[in-house]
């Protein structure tokens, strides 16, 4: 029995909250003047508290999450989420503390982030880190936007950036809206960037190259040492998608690699919850020459104090309200102290073992797009299932019905029915093996009843929607039934 | 490692099953010169109960509204929050689920955000709004490039009683590409409408605003629309959703793209963030909105369901052509404020609208009767004011600490001419004994 | 897919907790003596912390709550449970508090306690309460061992209590447990208690009547004050079975009604949460003349001081072992004070309309017991249904494919085939509605497909549970197959 | 109300359907004479935000062990509690669920119920467990009403060295029925077994015991089963659940009954409860057991799955004779025990049992060190032991109370002869550095 709406739930003069009594007197009447004071009040629905925590409590259960079971989705890291990293954030030193209390009221929070910088530069091997970016998406423009600031302060912030043609969407999308061309580089036969296509394309109006390594086919980019030397050959800076640094803790080092800017996704590498799309935190980490244009306010340590330095005058400026989204660097923080040395490593090191396991167990039943040792995560194609009529979007669909969240279909968009998955370090080997048993059951229904894998799922209170429809004849808000 | 299961019985297998010998032998692809030779040098890893001690130590010495009542605002409000908000967005259905891609497996979770779009819609007076924005600044910066996107015009026309936060965020996003920003001083704090006409012309994409504004004070918000719309401009009005309760909503007032901050509506302050940010606009635009949307369909047997939709203006799709790069948002802070307006409902949520008034009004009546203190504008206001203080603020504001208060903000800080300003929030959980006891601490 | 069993999941060396390593010399040797240590670990099982958070996930989401939705089980009053209970019972200086700290360093939770008692006084009309008794039935069994001592102290503690034959199991238990014989009272042609056989049966060796008001048929014992008289004549008491209350608040209070000694659920009437089986609480209030006779320790204030009175020379001793269930006492104060005199009075006027409301809807489909206006609930017989085969018990498992939890079943004893179902206050009209609209179409499918009905449930993860199998082999704990 | 949905309105047409003009007409069978005529005098209700001061501010005036290190034990512990513990158990499937009577809806329930039952059995070396008991002190109790049952004699041992709170109700659960009870002394704190020898007879049900006992001692528990055995009494022992990661189980040394309070494993001190009491015994003395037992069973098709059962032992089949009155017993905190369990593990427990050890000993160590200190007892103990303190230990409690610890238990409270006689406890929470300083204070 899915849940009604809200609105249809709806009942008059029911209320979830009430406040107690006005205890001031009352306003004059021409405080909020007659012109400003809506009409009639917005259609929220009306419901007593047991109504409101029922509906919650019954939607949570029509979905599915990290906490329910194995979420394989690649490039998004799917981790579990450690509670002590929600006690940390909701404690009242966190939680309730205002943005812009007194810096000395704001010691704990402050040191707290100047740790993480700290923490965070040292993985990445960079030399400053702003922790500002709300997500991976900001960190990028902002490391963009550092770029163009440098190159500016050069004489010419250049024109184009150039970008593998299989990396994330965002990288493309936040070059542009930091005012550059785009330009595609192309994956070369073993799934890495072309090298000799990269030093056609590179001039001096080139201003950086957005790598992803490893890249979205869960494979190092093994050139990495002769690519940084071309770029910055060329005056260019080499920015780092760092979605998939799940694969190098403790191992290989942004910085070390040549790596000028890169970006944390904390909700994926530091374990922050993705609360069904958000929020995360994007970090931005750049070396020494582009520290000047990090954003505004820095956090800065004099002596056993802690400050916001707003005095940048280099800065490209603000790109949040306030700090970043706090309480998910509180909880990135926790899980960096609850790790160490020795479990960074482990966390990578367990990642790549489960990735290739993987890789071995369904690979004599679906195409692999490169096949050999790869990192975090390992894409493959539905190509073989595609001539019984089945696409990588159906296996998707069936594998709801075995109790698995899907892979990631259709990216990167390099590998024809592309099922992209990433088994990360906190998934145990039975799971491995069970959702693998899934996977090759469902590639054995390819070949026997491809029926049923194209008609899934099955199991489900709602069966295959109709996302042609949605976009065609846009619902997008509940109204009233006349 | 708690956090990892497998244990080395399991990695001899699996390395075993993959017919390697050792893990190393899958790393042959990283050139050595590159790899870390050393253990990172990061603290010692820490057990539960230590990082407890150790996290739990360091932010407790924070101050917090828990302990301090609080009258700053500026952004980042101490509003009642409901028992049941934050114990319901903590279901780990929620909370540890990504962007719902397959719909089957998350109905539950596009179906809030159905709610949550069709709650904004009915608070802004819009046609469509989306899934959330980073933050009110953020969505504000977005708002502004719509408009431009729209009406195919790159100026942009931002008055300075945007809060200089926001008013930062927005120079932010339009550095890359040239949209020219006209700034519009204020008068009396709200925007000067004269210059604002002076300001409109026919290559204006937009006019902002922000209403109530970064001073607390209603602006005139209709006359503004007016004057951008006889130019062709688009009026983009950032508001405060908490206080539609009681306001105008913007799509009667003629904003074509309404966005603001949703902290208010039940999230917590966390010192900052995580927050979210929201946009709602007109229907024929819809199709240039950034970010999420959830739409209404059907499945195979006709049942309905919710589905992302509208996806062909997002990156992963568009690419370097999408309407904006977002893509990981403030779900579970949308998620949050669904509850927090659904637990409300539309009496509840206009009784906390007008006991900030109230409560606001009183505190501003009682604290400008102060010898040497005034109000330093005359504009109508809703939960926040300005104060023309005797004593530096910040000298106000140590004093009110010592007697348990987080005072205002000092406009000093952002402003030279604004020395001796106090910007003061009053939300409907302070109580008369609170406000009376401040106006003493002042007074005294 | 059903969850496995803890220790099918366990794997050797798997842990999700750790301690700080030792920071304190290694003991000596014989610290503990070899003999005093074990020689074989308990066979726990071995997880990590997510494959913990997972099980337990998974099996909430077996199961049914009130959160999830209405809970008509009949005796139980499973109304909505306020989260700000829940919130104020984990506060610090709730949760972390000592119950053997320093009165001085307890003055807010005996200030709880206190005040708590106040407020059961008044509701109750009785002129004590103690708050220790861990539930109903540590309170029915400290309420007759309080009129053991009563009739002891006055020469002779007599030997019989008589209990109606609708009355819960646990009245008799308790009785017999504090050494009474129990004689039981039969209701009458009107599901009342019998007063004419109850005056036949009284006599001096006759130490209390215990009577449950609405009794388990929810209706109202409107001889009452005949009954105390007829008790009061004999020189017996008269105990009420205070699970009921919930149809009484702020409309007639059991010491009015003339009462000795009575019982609460605050589980059920106090809102706090039944938890899978518990916690509850269930204080005892008395009049005055079984004051002496409370347990120890009883909370007294003096002055602005309050603390525990520990000298109580005629107390029945102590039932608990520390002050009872006070994390549950802090959930019904912070309830007790959310209601006020108009809430209390609210929630009862609710219950009664709801449970006449489906009494009214639900009347023509299923014979009511006692036909004539209810109290806080309705007991139904499915003796209409039973001439088709089917059973009360197929009915309830028939609900729960509607997606109900069933009411009481086959209890009280005097209703063949009972159905007893309680409507708390909390319950929406819709939600009633909904709920005999199920039950409507039940009874409709008893006359056209009743095996339909004897098969249920169907919608499951599974169907019918054998629990005679389960009684007559019993098997009460997993053991590792050889 | 915010905890009642229907309106006036609803009201209404709810009379309407049932055929009355006034919810009075539903009342008629209410004698006029009982009815309260004036509202309850209970103080006015509260808005969530005023209760969440009013009763948030007045148990914040407890001390509690976030604020001060707790050197207190004797029956209520403060050990560490993972994270996911109390994370896990407020899921409100599990808190909001009744008695899962009714099995298919409560599979989940059931099963984390028979997966309790095997750990206490695991911890215990014995064949079966109840789901739950009120506390520890019922439990004993109830243990030995059941050795009376299975021996049909009726006379107690009861040794001094148990808990004086757990004694007292057992006294209290023993009045109404006369079973005799005999008191045997202590000797070196722990029981004199030459005492017990003396008092065992042939009408001796069971002999009890507690272990490690009230002082923190380890009982010669299997001399005592002995004892007990030889005539045909049972020996019924209280036991630290947490303690057995590594104490020897008492099935293994003779136990016929194992009971004892479970709050130390994973449930929040909570000022005395609610706590958990658990119960195991063996296979032949299953049908006496008290309480509810959950088994496992098969559905229509075969497949497995869980359910209440052995019903016929229980108070609503079996009235006055059921094994015991107890309905509502305490599963949530059985679940939350069950869940710190799996959280642990064996090597976990064993870890936390190892540390109590070290920690008490090295605290021992120090504090009869201390000129004038000395330990009472010289028999080995779990994680706490008597101290005689040169000056009263209220006067002790006072000083480390001032900085920062609450201290051990005045034994003097209890008994005259144990006058400057002072309980400690030492958990794997407290450190090193907390020993050193307590051990400072009491030097000082
Ligand atoms: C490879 C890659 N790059 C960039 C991003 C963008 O990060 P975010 O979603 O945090 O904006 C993602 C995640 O979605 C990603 O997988
Ligand atoms: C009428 C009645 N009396 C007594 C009890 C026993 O209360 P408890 O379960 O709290 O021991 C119950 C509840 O189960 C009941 O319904």
């Amino acid at each position: 029995m899915p849940e009604p709406l809200l609105f249809e739930k709806s009942s008059p003069g029911r209320q979830g909250y009430r406040l107690p009594a006005r205890d001031v007197p009352e306003p004059a009447p021409d405080a909020i003047p007659r012109a400003f004071r809506r009409a009639t009040p917005p259609a929220l629905p009306e419901l007593s508290e047991v109504e409101v925590v029922r509906h919650y409590t019954r939607l949570s259960r029509e979905n599915y999450g990290v906490d329910v079971g194995f979420y394989p989705l690649g490039s998004c890291t799917m981790k579990y989420n450690p509670k002590i990293n929600e006690e940390m954030a909701r404690v009242p030193g966190a939680a309730l503390a205002h943005p812009l209390q007194d810096e000395a009221l704001s010691q704990g929070a402050l040191q707290l982030m100047y740790e993480l910088e700290q923490g965070l530069k040292e993985v990445a091997g960079m030399d400053r880190v702003s922790l500002q970016p709300a997500a991976g998406a900001q960190g990028e423009f902002a490391g963009i936007l550092m770029i163009h600031a440098y190159h500016t302060a050069r004489g010419n912030p250049r024109r184009r950036v150039l970008i593998p043609d299989s990396a994330h969407g965002t990288n493309p999308a936040s070059a542009a809206l930091a005012g550059y061309e785009v330009q595609t580089v192309h994956s070369n036969a073993e799934g890495l960037v072309d090298v000799g296509e990269l030093a056609k394309l590179i001039d001096d109006q080139c201003a950086a190259l957005m790598l992803t390594n490893p890249n979205t086919l869960g494979l190092f980019e093994k050139e990495i040492v002769e690519i940084a030397k071309i770029v910055h050959d060329h005056g260019a800076l080499l920015y780092m998608d760092g979605a998939n640094l799940n694969a190098l803790l403790g191992l290989v080092r942004p910085g070390d690699m040549g790596f000028d800017v890169v970006h944390f996704n904390l909700h994926k590498t530091f374990s922050t919850p993705h609360g069904g799309g958000g929020p995360g935190a994007g970090p931005i980490g750049v070396k020494a020459p582009l520290a000047p244009y990090l954003p505004t306010p820095t956090i800065e340590r004099d002596g056993s104090r802690y400050l916001l330095d707003h005095d940048r005058p280099h800065s490209i400026g603000r790109l949040h309200s306030f700090y970043g989204n706090f309480g998910i660097l509180v909880r990135a923080y926790t899980y960096l102290r609850r790790l160490g040395p020795e479990g960074l490593a482990a966390i990578s090191r367990n990642a790549i073992l489960n990735a290739n396991y993987v890789r071995a167990r369904l690979g004599g039943a679906y195409q692999i797009a490169y096949n050999r040792a790869c990192m975090h995560e390992c894409v493959f194609s539905a190509k073989r299932q595609k001539t019984r009529g089945v696409h990588a979007w159906d296996i998707a669909k069936r594998l709801i019905d075995y109790g698995f969240y899907p892979p990631t279909i259709n990216f990167p968009l390099v590998v024809e029915e592309a099922m992209m998955i990433e088994p990360p370090e906190s998934e145990s080997r039975e799971t491995l093996d069970t959702f693998c048993d899934a996977m090759l059951a469902i590639a054995r229904e390819c070949e026997e009843q491809p029926e049923l894998v194209q008609g899934a799922p099955h199991t489900t209170a709602r069966s295959r929607l109709d996302e042609v429809l949605a976009a065609r004849k846009p619902n997008v808000r509940w109204v009233k039934p006349a | 490692m708690e956090y990892i299961p497998n244990t080395p019985d399991d990695h001899r297998a699996m390395l075993a099953t993959i017919g390697v010998e050792r893990f190393e032998d899958l790393l042959t692809e990283i050139p050595a010169s590159v790899r870390l030779g050393r253990p990172l040098a990061v603290a010692p890893a820490l057990t539960e109960l230590e990082v407890r001690r150790e996290v739990g130590g360091l932010l407790a010495r924070n101050a917090h509204a828990e302990r301090y009542a609080c009258f700053l605002g500026a952004g980042a409000y101490d509003h009642a929050i409901p028992s049941i908000v934050p114990f319901l967005a903590s279901r780990s259905e929620f909370s540890t689920s990504y962007t719902p891609y397959q719909a089957e497996m998350s109905q539950g979770l596009l179906q809030t955000i159905y709610e949550f779009q069709t709650m904004i819609c009915e608070l802004t007076g819009m046609d469509v709004a989306n899934a959330s924005m980073y933050d009110g600044a953020s969505a504000l910066a977005e708002g502004a490039l719509m408009a431009c996107r729209v009406t195919k015009r790159s100026h942009l026309v931002v008055p300075d009683t945007i809060h200089p936060h926001v008013r930062a965020v927005m120079t932010t996003y339009l550095q890359g590409i040239s949209h020219p920003i006209h700034r519009i001083p204020s008068r009396d704090g709200r925007v000067d409408l004269e210059a604002l006409a002076r300001e409109v012309t026919d290559e204006t994409a937009a006019v902002l605003m922000q209403h109530p504004n970064f001073f607390g004070n209603l602006e005139e918000v209709e006359e503004a629309a007016r004057i951008a719309h006889a130019r062709g401009a688009l009026l983009v009005a950032s508001v405060d959703p908490l206080s539609l309760g009681i306001l105008t909503p913007p799509g009667t007032w003629g904003a074509d793209v309404a966005v603001g901050e949703g902290q208010a509506l039940g999230n917590a302050m966390s010192f900052g963030g995580p927050y979210v940010g929201f946009m709602a606009t007109k229907k024929d635009f819809m199709r240039q909105i950034p970010g999420r949307i959830v739409g209404a369909t059907v499945d195979t047997k006709g049942r309905p369901g919710y589905c992302l939709t509208l996806q062909a203006r997002e990156q992963h799709i568009r690419r370097e052509r999408a309407t904006s790069n977002i893509c990981t948002n403030q779900a579970l802070m949308a998620l949050t404020a669904s509850i927090y307006l659904a637990t409300l409902g539309p009496a509840g949520l206009r009784e906390v609208g007008e006991q900030c008034v109230a409560k606001a009004h009183y505190a501003a009546d009682r604290i400008a009767a102060l010898p040497g203190y005034s109000r330093a504008f005359s504009a109508p206001f809703f939960k926040e004011f300005v104060v023309r203080t005797p004593r530096p603020p910040a000298e106000l504001n140590a004093r009110l600490l010592t007697t348990g208060f987080i005072g205002g903000l000092d406009l000093g800080r952002f402003e030279k001419a604004l020395a001796n300003h106090w910007l003061v929030c009053v939300t409907e959980k302070r109580t008369r004994e609170e406000i009376d006891r401040v106006a003493e601490v002042l007074g005294g």
